[in-house]
């Protein structure tokens, strides 16, 4: 970590109030939410900000999720910044309007805290809820602690907004693990995060009636197609800016914001790739065993959608052998993550074999020991077609 | 001294083991160390027993792992000595500590456990000082006794901070003589 | 977009504003007149401008203009105030509403030729 | 207001909503969204709920609107509107926008009785100021003519058809009028294209209240009812003079009927004229346009006694 450039303040929060906290430095015009665990803390949180008058949101509190998410959406259509959260069944609840959002070319900025989906019903962690809606043209960024959750708010505003893209982004940060974990989150001054984010400026809006614009009609066999091309444009492009608007971040924060973050990778022989909060403990597990003289590594992407392939292929291409960490599955096929390994390395030459990992689900515990058994397994090269289980009872 | 100190924290909920964890880490955080407080979540009602757990470092904590090995266990309730493997994970240099009217000794046996014990009546302190049966923060007092990788100042510090953003400042205050009566009274 | 954009024309998708969103009222290029089998046959000195007919009309076919002077109508009165005109022959897709409504018989339906 | 001068002010305005659409000839949803529009002399923003009046409209590349206009989804014209206004809120508090504008919303009886109703019931629950107009055709009529929670007793639908053991629809259609009113929220109305000075008139009330509105106007499907195109507002007129569709508003729980026909026609004549009823006149089906015609008769005596309580008894509705 590097120093800081602005002021800061530490502070002992929870994920969920890092995401809140973040809410009220970007102060948006309308926060529209439905509570459900472990997101509700990230409500509550900003409907004490509004009742305080701490901020001057419009702060909606619909029927649910489906309301929360047409309520930003049409919101964000007349002009107005518009935030949510939620979390498993309500971001299931939410699948609807989610590609409405990105069609309109909306850029509502939500909050996932990971949890699983029913049946049976859970309340834990794992990433199946946002997996599930990765490709409906909402940019992801996956989160690892309560830090990177609360200044990935700011590059998703800045991102989502950007006239190039215009696409709607949500910010996951792990349920329970991250939501209501307390750690040490360095918040930077209020001014200048907003003055990051600044004002939102709407190319299209309901509200401006004078040049009215008929938003949402229908589109058959004959546009339908340029339509959607235009959206996965918008994608490449977000890919583009997330470097640049993270490169201005860092001016802030004096972090990195890559698509990814590397750890002890470059000079390793074996790597793995993770997702959220288990990076964090697989970065312990990477210290014991290059104390030990293995040569290990990590690779933790945090921009899954748009997803960099040639970048990561890059970063992982000297690798003998990778495992891919998955908390989800994709039932039928192959787990997500993994799939998006494989299909990044399948432009080298060299092929490198590829081990996928699942773990965790239901927010079944992960351990640091799991994970250095995960690197002895690919240290002694035992790699197969099969997807193996971390943590699961035969 | 340990570079990583981890606390597991035994109740009921309704009885105050995740804010227990809460005001210790930030009581750490105020020394300026770094800290994590999480705890286990069910679907618990008042009654049902829980976990949480806090980590202190004088590092940056990466790890997301449950607590496996912690340094110290408080019992809020009694009762889990006959019900719950209290003593899972911690070794012999541990300490555990328990919200009891039993002696360190009964408590020896029950457990079997080789390490420190102390107990102390935190809920009958609670009850006497803030008129509710709350021993988390008694508890606490103990625990800065019994292992002194916190300072009391700064547990009283992380009390007030917490407790006068809901409380009268009475009942803060009544809760910090709780704090302080638990720290001299506490038996090993 | 400005709205000389001739709507009716194909468009590749760098063209077209995002999202699919529209500038207002292209439908005006939409000529739903081709819809008809009969057409209104309006008789202006049977018409007493009541505005019945307008107010029905399912496509907002029937103009009406402010007249000060006034129009000459039914029973040779002039009528001021709303008047209304021909019908929109460009839009009215004939489905009959406007003769079925009329309170003094100035419309009739007759079968469209669609020779001029 | 008569409906000469409800013409001047139109034609004044100009139209916010023009033709090219592709509505059914004959249909009714024009009249509805043309005095109600016409009804708001401040900007309006629509926000539309999927189905006949927001596919008609905007057929890309062509839409009829000539004011702004949102569509999100099916089910959540309410919930989306809610958010229009908030954001109005938002951005006047902060500066941006100036002006009053309305906000409206348009939905079939499909998105507004049955699948957006949750939402509906939220926004009016939130106390969004906006109005909420529901064309009801009685039937899911941009999909095929399915059965809705709005379509009457004894119709024949395709997902209700009659039959060698069925006479249609079994259920007697939900009251949703009654539904809106029971949100305590300032003004409701029921309202036809037949009249259409009293729906502008409904439409101007509801828009100079700060708070929800609702308001259910019937629209005759020409397509689906089946009857010949240039009868809808024939059969709009029938329907409110067999008292199948009275005419009431609900202000602050007082209801006022709006239009008391003389003499009641009975419900035949509005049934004969549409296929969709066509069954009921076999002899084995009498007893279900009876029935129909008692509840229609229970119905209007009920109406009128609500209507005597809260104005005379102080009760509210």
């Amino acid at each position: 970590m590097s120093a800081t450039k602005v002021k800061s303040t530490k502070k002992p929060l929870t994920g969920n109030e890092a995401i809140a906290e973040a809410m009220r430095q970007i102060k948006p015009d309308v926060v529209a939410a439905y509570p459900i665990t472990p997101q509700s803390p990230i409500v509550h949180t900003f409907a004490k900000f509004v009742a305080d008058g701490v901020v001057d949101t419009v702060m909606v509190t619909p029927e649910s999720e489906h309301s929360a998410i047409s309520v930003v959406t049409g919101a964000e259509a007349s002009g107005a910044r518009a935030m949510s959260a939620t979390a498993s069944q309500g971001l299931a609840l939410m699948v609807e309007v989610l590609p409405a959002t990105s069609g309109l070319r909306l850029p509502v900025v939500m909050a996932i805290a990971n949890r699983a989906l029913s049946a049976p019903i859970n309340i834990h962690c794992d990433h199946s809820d946002s997996m599930a809606v990765r490709d409906l043209g909402w940019i992801q960024i996956y989160s690892e602690n309560a830090q990177e959750a609360y200044e990935n708010m700011f590059l998703a505003v800045r991102l989502a907004e950007h006239p190039d893209v215009l696409l709607p982004a949500m910010i996951m940060l792990d349920g329970f693990i991250i939501s209501h974990g307390v750690e040490v989150v360095e918040v930077y001054e209020d001014e200048v995060m907003h003055k990051f984010v600044g004002e939102r400026k709407p190319k299209f809006s309901l509200l401006n009636y004078k040049e009215p614009w008929t938003m949402g009609p229908l589109e058959l066999t004959d546009y339908y197609f340029e339509t959607k091309r235009q959206e996965q444009e918008a994608m490449k492009k977000a890919k583009k800016l997330y470097i640049e608007i993270g490169k201005e971040l860092s001016e802030i924060t004096g972090k990195e914001y890559g698509y990814f973050e590397k750890y002890r990778l470059d000079d390793a022989e074996v790597g793995i790739v993770v997702l959220s909060s288990a990076a964090g403990t697989a970065k312990d597990a990477v210290d014991e065993l290059r104390k030990e003289g293995k040569k290990v590594g990590l690779l933790k992407p945090k921009l899954f959608r748009p997803f960099p392939y040639e970048e990561i292929r890059d970063a992982l291409k000297h690798l003998k052998i990778i495992g891919v960490l998955d908390r989800s599955y994709s039932f039928g096929a192959y787990a997500p993550l993994y799939a998006e390994i494989r299909n990044a390395l399948y432009d080298l030459d060299k092929r490198i074999p590829v081990q996928s990992y699942v773990y965790g689900l239901g927010g079944r515990d992960i351990f640091k020991q799991e994970i250095k058994e995960v690197f002895n397994e690919l240290l002694e090269g035992k790699v197969s077609s099969e997807e193996k289980c971390i943590g699961l009872r035969e | 001294m340990k570079e990583v100190f981890e606390v597991r924290i035994h109740g009921r909920a309704g009885q105050g083991a995740k804010s227990g964890g809460q005001i210790l880490a930030l009581a750490a955080f105020k020394e300026g160390k770094t800290i994590q407080a999480f705890p286990e979540y069910g679907s618990e009602r008042r009654g049902a027993p829980t976990v949480a757990y806090t980590r202190i470092s004088e590092k940056e904590i990466r790890s997301h792992e449950p607590i496996v090995n912690p340094d110290v266990v408080i019992v809020l309730d009694d009762t889990f000595l006959y019900t719950i493997p209290v003593t899972k994970g911690l070794s012999d240099e541990g300490v555990l500590i328990v919200n009891t009217v039993k002696s360190p000794e009964e408590v020896r046996r029950i457990t079997k456990f080789k390490g420190k014990i102390f107990t102390v009546d935190a809920s009958g302190i609670s009850i006497n000082n803030v008129g509710r049966d709350a021993p988390n923060v008694p508890s606490l007092g103990v625990l800065v006794k019994a292992y002194p990788f916190v300072k009391l100042e700064s547990i009283e510090l992380a009390i007030k901070e917490i407790f006068e953003k809901k409380l009268s400042k009475e009942k803060t205050e009544a809760n910090i003589k709780a704090l302080r009566e638990a720290y001299k009274e506490a038996r090993s | 977009m400005s709205e000389k954009v001739k709507w009716s024309e194909p468009k590749g998708w760098k063209e077209i504003p995002i999202g699919g969103n529209l500038p207002a009222k292209t439908s005006l290029e939409y000529k739903t007149g081709s819809w008809r089998t009969f057409r209104p046959d309006f008789d202006p000195d049977l018409c007493t401008h009541c505005m019945i007919c307008v107010h029905y009309c399912p496509d907002s076919a029937i103009p009406v203009v402010i007249s000060e002077e006034g129009v000459k109508g039914f029973r040779d009165r002039i009528y001021k105030g709303p008047v209304r005109l021909e019908t929109d022959f460009e839009y009215c897709k004939g489905c009959g509403i406007c003769a079925e409504e009329c309170p003094t018989d100035a419309i009739k339906m007759v079968r469209e030729t669609w020779e001029d | 207001m008569n409906v000469r001068e409800l013409a001047k002010i139109q034609a004044e305005q100009g139209l916010k909503l023009v033709p090219g659409h592709r509505m059914c000839a004959g249909c009714g949803i024009n009249t509805i969204v043309r005095t109600i529009l016409s009804a708001s002399k401040d900007p309006v923003v629509v926000v539309n709920a999927t189905g006949c009046l927001e596919v008609v409209t905007t057929i890309y590349p062509y839409t009829a609107w000539n004011v702004p206009w949102l569509h999100v989804t099916f089910l959540n014209a309410a919930s989306a509107a809610s958010g229009v206004e908030a954001a109005y809120r938002a951005l006047k508090k902060k500066g941006v926008v100036k002006d009053k504008i309305n906000i409206i919303a348009f939905g079939g009886d499909g998105g507004t009785y049955d699948i957006g109703l949750q939402a509906l019931s939220g926004a009016l629950e939130r106390r969004h100021n906006f109005l909420y107009v529901c064309y009801d055709n009685e039937g899911y009529m941009n999909t095929g003519h399915q059965r809705s929670g709005a379509t009457p007793f004894g119709a024949s639908t395709t997902t209700a058809p009659s039959g060698k053991v069925s006479f249609g629809k079994k259920e007697w259609r939900k009251d949703l009028v009654k539904i809106a009113a029971a949100h305590n929220i300032p003004y409701v109305a029921q309202a036809s294209i037949w009249k259409v000075v009293d729906l502008y008139n409904k439409a101007e009330k509801a828009l100079s209240i700060e708070g929800p509105k609702f308001i259910n106007v019937l629209m005759p499907c020409t397509t689906n009812w089946s009857f010949p195109e240039n009868l809808t507002i024939k059969m709009a007129k029938l329907a409110t003079e067999t008292n199948f569709w009275p005419l009431y508003e609900i202000e602050n729980g007082v209801l006022t009927v709006n239009y008391k026909p003389k003499e009641r026609k009975p419900i035949e004549e509005f049934l004969k004229l549409q296929t969709r009823f066509k069954h009921l006149f076999r002899p084995e089906n009498k007893h279900v346009i009876k029935e129909m015609q008692k509840k229609i008769d229970e119905d209007w005596e009920n109406l009128l006694k609500l209507e005597r309580i809260t104005h005379e008894e102080g009760v509210r509705l």
